[in-house]
């Protein structure tokens, strides 16, 4: 199996699919950490059924878990699974599609029953059918063995022995994949100290799992997958999106002393944020959950003017609710961070799909001239620096500011080397402070980045007035005067525009022909897309954009520096949209909404096509 | 803490004005209502700069402009959602917020009804004219029956929403009524709603000359008031009209009604307790008459006392600033 | 016409079934709710196309597509202004709106005010399950102070809204209150608000096994139910407890309280009356107890009649057509 | 004075200013109408101080109403005005800046007391401290002739006489371009038929300014602008943007058979629509004053969901809030317009002026890939075929749809001609009707337009469930499933670029070299513009746009045909920045924000600095 081809020893993807009930997403998250631990580069992708709990053992009812586990450099969670672990037919219908002819299906052989089967739309067995025919199938009666296992603890119920089933499957997996059983061994002692009895079970089930593998040649050799070597020395985590965009956000407001303040209505998958920032109050965070978008964004919009850092957090449905209040922000000329987590639209859509489609809204979604400054993240990692950038941008330039994170990148998590605080620049909220009472305070007046002062309530002699209809240039006092409007509406883009961006970081073989662009969280699928394309020895460029308003000023220059430019993305072509209008460039778009990542596959081949075409 | 008493031995009505025009049209009654605020803010002994006015959108929201504190005019019906974040984050500030019948129930109730539950330390002033002024006209949730308006010209086809009574449903712990006219009733109320220390939500009736002129007339005409309006005093029988000759009573099914003292004799007066737990004596005195034809109890209709919500992160500004 | 006496004849509950797989978790009380209302249904001898579900998102949200009728699932909070359209446009549709405590509560309840105040020809149910089911356990508006949930690890520091005296205080013309456990109160229940000609608002009192297990317990589970479920029934004195041997009487203040039968006597019993104009009983019926530690009211608080807000522009969906 | 140039004998601007006290619109209005039935073509623009009222005298509580008539094709209200009418120190200085030089000033000097010249911040009198030098000064002691007038009338109060002055200065501008005086007697007879002294007072007023206009020579020659000639047959009526739109609704109602249910919140200055069509009940019009825009969309789209028109209206601020609903629209895939007033924004911006800025929010203000058509009106009269047209798209194709229209459009009137009926096409709304129970209904079953089938509730068998989920291609079941989502959001797409719009009507002298592009209000400024430009013999193309979204098909050709394109439009360069990415095409964008539409004179500059360029 897994023994066939080099590439399979050097890198090697596992999926655990079962019902809702089986805790997948445990065995996943516990397979992960020993592989953290073992020194793996890594990449894993939990994917849920939708929002509503769906029937025991039905399609809709399916939860999987994937990871992506190499010696080095991953990029994504992987296209197709090598090894699939199915708990029950549903999650072998649900998954077959993903597989690659030749790889390993490991089932829970129990769990054929006629019943199960009829739930999951099977008509006879998929395991006798042939229908299996040119995968490794290996079935393996989980239940049994386990219900054998937890016999010899006393106390130990059926029910127990059933719930630890997800602990066999882990063990079998890490058998086969070597991992370190004392990481996964300490976790389940330390969780279940209260419950000795599931504890046993559970430490019982995950030995029978180790057992099986060693003893049975049934699945086959084991595979080794040596530690990642090329990663940068430090303290490494493994974490998701969310966890980073929190510690982001948290590490703005230490290095600007502003008190962070998150205010959110839950909405998928952008609730996790509201969850994790919740549990930090220690820290000084304080989070308000909200009656609706509205007052989220108008809540972080007040915490603001009273000097915090005032973040919302949201998806779609959410982002429509809010723009009226970021054109407030717009007006006001006060920081607020904005973020996205976006997910498969219009409308309520695919509440558990990603999908990159919020893009021209964030930019343009709002009535009148209201610019303000998007940025995008692109690996869960990197979700932490886009967060403290966003917020660095929001109160150096008095700004709403919008972060688009999405649904991928939210849930995926990657080993994360947590920085030291010295590592990341001090943000300067700069308050004004009166000086002479006798000097009028001027609340529009502008430094040489076209900035206005910041005073908070509570600085003795800087009372002023502010609000949404257009003010005069300097006083802020209320005008309706054209000419001024004019001048406000330039002085506001030119804000926006003077924002310091990085010039674009391009990788190009020397004579690459074709630029592959991209933004947000297709990245890891487009670097390893390239790298297929390179493998071929074909030469290509490729860059990733994390400011989209303003763009880095030379990016119009490396986009002729190409003959051609694809840009893949994961919306009906957004970006190649508003680049075109900007610099008349043909690029050329590839684009994906079906509600998933980009596959390093599909990238690879829509650049072999861009070459072709 | 030195400089805040200094300042309030120091402080005079005059530091609360701004230097900005006011542009209400003439013999509007927002102008009562700055001049009694402007005025009891020096009693308050609250430095300008400690104090912040969230205004919503409307002739209402223009308040904020008009006074030398700090000020936000915000977006139409927003300004409850900007005063709790403001409120969330500061600790140290008295945040008001002046709002309008269409400002705060019409596309702001939801935010309103909120800050409410929550018991956020602000002050709500909702200027009730009972029509949309800055608009130029429309008719309002708190416009009666048949009101005929530039958007209704044959007559409103909706029930009014009667402010205290929706306040109260949304558990409101201090709430009061008061009229644009009366300056005395309006600084006492004001000087209550300042004590409170959670949402203290004030209903003042406010007449607007240009589309609903005399909307209050029953009320704040001395002759006629004496027949409508009921004063509210916590712990005091509550009596009306000329030389108090009429009173509220229980009827025998429990509900309030209205009596001639002299029919009923003076005990049998319900006695107004605004600081019980239980809101059913303040909903029923709302419901005593409507708006429109009377009576109309004036006063405090609840105050009691609630933790307000939760404490601000920062203590001070200067704290945000260190 | 003759089309409906005909269906009248021969509708039954598969009639308002759809082929949906209805995809609740396992033991939600969404279930018995939904067969309760195809339950009631046929008895309302309207064919299912002439009824129309129009629902917000949640949990509760998907009870439209469990329906054989017109359904639309709109967007969260929304449902009321969905509905307010549709019944501007139909007047010969049955329009009933299903919400939960956050879609009703939270964002939505803006319009929930204002449909209630307009009274527009539509019954609303309230699945109250103080709790975010579909986001997956997140503090609601309905959720008891100090709450633990996943957005409220500390427990929350707001107080929840009381549906039903906010639907008073918003001028409701009809509310009543019933579980998802008593599938008889529930029918019946349906059935006064199906006849109720304006906006009838039932809360559904519905345990969400998954993230709120037993926050009725104390009103469903037949023995604690005993003592904290007061049936509230039109023209009754109001008892309850083990033999009916406590009831609600007037305070000598004025307030409603609970006593012992024996001590007080029965004539001393306050006798329910939800055809008053004045919502003041029902709504110091709705503060007896609150929801949490009860006594809880369960029936019609309130049912009166009132003029519905403007018929229809369509008399029939045919006149559409021609 | 005006008979200085035959241009002026051709084309006249007068323009009544005073106090919003001063009855000024009034004035303009009664003085459009004489012009109207006297037969020239002409366009007005009221202009009203910002929403609240300011105190009298001072410059903010100026108010001013402009006429431009000719005997031939008026294309705008003018840029300067010839003829300046100031009642009141305030209303000269705050409208001095429009005048060119030697432009005739007519003031009423009884009104420039100390006490006012200060009101409006003159420290000497401009009548006497040469500021006007260059300009044809006129001053009339309006009060005082007034006053004296109305003492003949017994009961006449001063106040009366006081109301009245604006009838003087009609009277006295109807004798300088000799317009027919029965049709304001008329006027004035019947609108104070109940208040005898008020009407004599009036119609004395009006008639001394006659009188005075013909015994003294203060005011100059009288001018005569010969009647329009060149206009095509039919009823005319003058109206306004607002009055075309409402009979344009009413129009597809009529042709559609679709009950109208227009749901609005109030907001400047859409609501004026709202005004106007609750008082058509009559004509089976239904208005909803909603709670707010959320609601307003809402009812709109409920009142479609049960077969009717529905139509919500609003301004940039509620645009934003409606934005949540539209896109819910775009899936349900029910007809529904939604009508964006545009006002200068950002945020509460500037509720009394017009721009042009939300264009890109209209294609893109919604989360996801949610395509929508979108219109604009350009012409006051236009604004029927506009509505008309916005309509029939929502109806036939199953769409929201965005019509664009402005401040300037509902505010301006032109003559326009009442079409007949038989003009106007039949609209389909086809809807479903159950066949054989038998046969299960596809909602989402498209015809060859890829336009769903419209069942209503009611219809006897034709039960279903929609909602804002993704759909199963047909069934219309939620579907999760990734290919289906891509599939559905071409649909969608496809869709609406398959709605049928008229190729580009190109107005283009044999050799030239310059397009000049517009689109909504901005025609008549580019009209006219266009004409200078003739005049001069100078070669020029032309061409506007109604249809934003889909383009119409020939566009790109259009664009291509000629070396320069100039676009110029009332905000920062939104249909450049759109035309550009779609077309690749290098469009030069002439963008004016000051709160005012576009001057003929400036649109004529921009097009000759083009040529130069
Ligand atoms: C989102 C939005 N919708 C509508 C408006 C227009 N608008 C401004 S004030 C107002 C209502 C004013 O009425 P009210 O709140 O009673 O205040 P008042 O002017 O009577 O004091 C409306 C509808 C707006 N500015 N913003
Ligand atoms: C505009 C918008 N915001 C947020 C959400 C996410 N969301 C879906 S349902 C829901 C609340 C569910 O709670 P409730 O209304 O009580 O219904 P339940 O699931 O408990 O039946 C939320 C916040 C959404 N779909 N749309
Ligand atoms: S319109 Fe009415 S409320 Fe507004 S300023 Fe004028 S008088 Fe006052
Ligand atoms: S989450 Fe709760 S409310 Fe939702 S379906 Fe499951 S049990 Fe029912
Ligand atoms: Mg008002
Ligand atoms: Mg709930």
């Amino acid at each position: 199996m897994a023994a066939t081809s080099a590439e399979r020893q050097e890198r090697v993807i596992v999926r655990f699919a079962g019902d809702s009930g089986d805790g997948m997403q445990l065995a996943g998250g516990r397979f992960t950490d020993a592989t953290a631990v073992f020194g793996n580069d890594l990449a894993t992708l939990p994917s849920f059924p939708a929002e509503i709990r769906a029937p025991a053992g039905t399609l809709a009812g399916v939860s999987s878990f994937q990871i992506h586990f190499a010696a080095r450099d991953i990029a994504t969670p992987g296209d197709a699974p090598d090894v699939l672990v199915a708990m029950n037919p549903a999650a072998l219908k649900a998954n077959l599609a993903a597989l690659a002819r030749g790889a390993t299906i490991i089932v829970n052989e129990d769990a054929f029953s006629k019943r199960s089967l009829q739930k999951a739309g099977y008509e006879d067995s998929p395991l006798d059918d042939g229908s299996l025919e040119g995968f490794e199938l290996r079935r393996v009666p989980m239940t049994t063995l386990v219900t054998r296992a937890a016999e010899a603890i006393d106390g130990a119920s059926t029910r127990d022995a059933q719930r630890a089933r997800n602990l066999f499957a882990l063990g079998l997996l890490s058998w086969l994949y070597d991992r370190p059983t004392e990481v996964t061994e300490r976790w389940v002692e330390q969780t279940f100290a209260e419950k000795p009895i599931v504890r046993d079970v559970n430490l019982a089930a995950f030995r029978a799992g180790l057992a099986f593998g060693e003893t049975t040649e049934l699945v086959g050799a084991r595979v080794h997958v040596p530690p990642a070597t090329d990663v940068p020395p430090g303290t490494y985590r493994n974490v998701n999106g969310t966890t980073t965009t929190a510690l982001g956000l948290i590490a703005a407001s230490v290095r600007s002393g502003l008190p962070l303040v998150l205010s959110a209505y839950p909405i998928t998958p952008a609730s996790e944020l509201l969850h994790d920032l919740s549990r930090r109050s220690a820290l000084g965070v304080r989070t308000v959950q909200a009656e609706d978008e509205i007052a989220a964004a108008g809540i972080a919009l007040g915490a603001a003017y009273g000097g915090a850092l005032g973040v919302t957090a949201t998806s779609g449905p959410g982002m429509d609710l809010k723009m009226e209040t970021i054109g407030l922000a717009v007006a006001l000329e006060l920081p607020l961070v904005v973020i996205d987590v976006q997910r498969a639209g219009p409308s309520t859509g695919m509440p558990t799909k990603t999908e990159q489609s919020d893009l021209l809204m964030a930019l343009y979604g709002r009535h009148g001239e209201s610019p303000l400054p998007v940025l995008a993240a692109s690996t869960p990692g990197g979700c932490f620096e886009a967060a403290f950038e966003a917020a660095r941008i929001a109160i150096e330039h008095r700004t709403p500011v919008i972060l688009l994170s999405d649904l991928f990148l939210a849930n995926s998590s990657e080993p994360w080397r947590i920085p030291s605080a010295a590592e990341l620049a001090l943000i300067d909220p700069s308050f004004a402070e009166s000086v002479d009472p006798d000097i009028p305070f001027l609340p529009y007046e502008r430094d040489e980045r076209g900035v206005r002062p910041w005073a908070i309530p509570g600085e003795e002699g800087l009372q002023h007035r502010i609000g949404g209809l257009e003010k005069a240039d300097g006083t802020g006092e209320i005008s309706y005067d054209g000419a001024n409007h004019a001048r406000m509406t330039a002085l506001r883009a030119a804000k926006v525009a003077a924002v310091d961006v990085p010039a674009v970081a391009v990788d190009a073989d020397p004579d690459a022909e074709l630029l592959v662009l991209g933004w947000g969280s297709s990245e890891g699928a487009l670097r390893a897309g390239v790298r297929r394309v390179r493998e071929r020895g074909r030469p290509v460029a490729r860059a990733h954009l994390r400011h989209l308003n303003p763009l880095p000023a030379d990016l119009g220059d490396v986009l002729r520096r190409f003959p051609r430019v694809l840009l893949p993305e994961m919306n009906a072509g957004q970006l190649a949209h508003e680049l075109r209008a900007r610099y008349l460039v043909d690029i050329r778009s590839h684009a994906t909404v079906e509600g998933r990542p980009l596959y390093a596959g599909e990238v690879e081949q829509a650049i072999l096509e861009a070459m072709a075409a | 803490m030195t400089q805040t008493l200094h300042e309030r031995a120091t402080l005079s009505k005059a530091d609360f004005q701004s230097d900005q025009e006011t542009r209400w049209c003439p013999g509007c009654g927002d102008y009562a209502v700055l001049a009694a605020v402007q005025g009891v803010m020096p009693e308050l002994g609250i430095p300008p700069e400690r104090i912040v006015f969230v205004t919503g959108i409307g002739c209402a929201g223009r308040f904020s402009y008009y006074m030398n504190t700090y000020g936000m005019h915000a977006i139409h019906g927003r300004a409850p959602a900007l005063a709790t974040g403001l409120a969330a984050a500061r600790a140290d500030l008295s945040v008001w917020i002046v709002t309008g019948d269409g400002d705060a129930l019409s596309i702001g109730a939801n935010h309103l009804v909120h800050a409410l539950r929550r018991n956020v330390p602000v002050k709500i002033l909702l200027f009730n004219n009972r029509i949309y002024g800055l608009t130029k006209g429309q008719v309002s949730p708190t416009s009666e029956r048949g009101k005929v308006t530039k958007s209704t010209p044959a007559g409103s086809i909706e029930n009014p929403v009667e402010p205290v009574s929706l306040a109260l449903g949304a558990g409101a712990t201090f709430v009061a009524r008061t009229v644009d006219r009366d300056k005395h009733h309006l600084a006492a109320v004001l000087r209550a709603a300042a004590e409170h220390p959670g949402t203290a939500f004030v209903e003042v009736l406010q007449n607007c000359p240009v589309f609903n002129d005399g909307a209050f007339a029953h009320v704040t005409d001395r002759a006629q008031a004496l027949e409508h309006a009921i004063p509210l005093e916590h712990g005091r029988p509550i009596r009306f009209g000329p030389e108090g000759a009429r009173g509220v009573v229980r009827a025998p099914d429990g509900a309030l009604a209205v009596a001639d003292v002299a029919d009923v004799g003076e005990e049998a007066l319900v006695v107004h307790d605004a600081r019980r737990a239980d809101p059913s004596l303040a909903f029923a005195l709302a419901h005593l008459g409507d708006l429109t034809r009377g009576p109309v109890p004036l006063g405090v209709f609840r105050s009691v006392a609630a933790p307000a919500w939760g404490a601000g992160l920062v203590a001070t500004h200067r704290e945000a600033r260190e």
